[in-house]
């Protein structure tokens, strides 16, 4: 079992395959979250966001360790992207590696779900066009 | 103890933190403590969490003076 | 409203974004369907799939505009790998891009259960290690 | 008509197609003449189902000589 769960301030860049045991692995589940040009009714070019540094790491990484067990999925990566995200650039990146599709599908609904109550995250503001 | 504002929290503060010496207190203690120094965040109290270094805690709660403690605004990643 | 359907006998090489506009799409959720390296019980180096072409196609065609429909999904595109697929690669990959999240992972789902029903694809052999 | 064989019912029928003239039949006609032709095939007939010119069908649909007809056992893409 492998959780990777970080920040970065800068373009979200994924590995690009489980890295993991081809014995094991049947699904390769992805989810990109874009920042979209309209927030709210008006358009955008960009929208910021913030974190509390140190917890919202122990929070991502506490709540896809605990999905994964639940799930019984093999391996996730979670990579939450924070300051300035242009518009159509990735906020968040998840990917779920399980035996079957059932398994990750479900992982990475609960975990977008999880996101947004408990890791302390904020879109602080966003940026006119 | 050190006590950090987050997301919209730091535009009625205008601080992104604030140091207090408060000795152990409970979480009414603190936030009576906060809202005196910041009369314009009590609207948002019941929405707010509070945590301990860098731990969600609940009410029942104790602080002390070395506690990093966060007020941490409903949370909108991803 | 773009659906892109096909089968390919060379390895899977997605799109790598939606060519769609940025103003809409919040959500890009991928899916790749890895050939595991145990089938029923034993070791296999490669599963060899057959597909009826022609039908195939449409019916990936029709499967996927019709859910793009049901759950206002803005764009999808499905590629199923047919011949010999070695273990660790991909059979299948299906994209979809979509203003939020849960219309995409619905269509996802729901695609794949309709795969499993009506396109005719079949795994033809596994080939033993 | 052309009849086309997937999956494993090639493994049964050894062969991927077959050319059949029948004249205009109903899918009892015709199921009748591929199993006189590849008893085999009867044990999954029930499994099986058919398409015409590359669309599924139900069991009331008529066949002519120029249509391509398939067998399409349970399928197991993904």
């Amino acid at each position: 079992m492998k959780v990777d769960a970080r920040l970065t301030d800068l373009p979200i860049v994924s590995d690009t395959h489980p890295a993991l045991s081809p014995y094991e692995v049947g699904a390769w589940t992805e989810f990109r979250g874009l920042v979209r040009a309209e927030e709210n009714g008006r358009l955008i070019r960009a929208l910021e966001y913030q974190a509390y540094p140190g917890m919202a790491e122990r929070e991502l990484q506490r709540l896809l360790g605990a999905l994964l067990r639940k799930h019984a999925c093999l391996a996730a990566q979670v990579i939450h992207r924070i300051g300035v995200v242009p518009v159509g650039e990735a906020a968040i990146y998840v990917g779920v590696a399980s035996r079957h599709r059932k398994e990750g599908f479900a992982l990475l609904s609960e975990f977008m779900d999880g996101l947004k109550k408990d890791v302390p995250i904020w879109k602080r503001q966003a940026l006119s066009q | 103890m050190r006590i950090l504002f987050f997301g919209h929290l730091q535009d009625i503060t205008l601080q992104a933190e604030l140091v207090l010496m408060l000795g152990e207190s409970g979480s009414d203690e603190l936030w009576n403590k906060i809202i005196a120094l910041h009369p314009g965040l009590a609207p948002f109290r019941s929405a707010i969490r509070l945590a301990r270094n860098q731990e969600y805690v609940g009410s029942d709660a104790r602080f002390i003076d070395t506690d990093e403690v966060a007020l941490i605004p409903p949370v909108s990643g991803g």
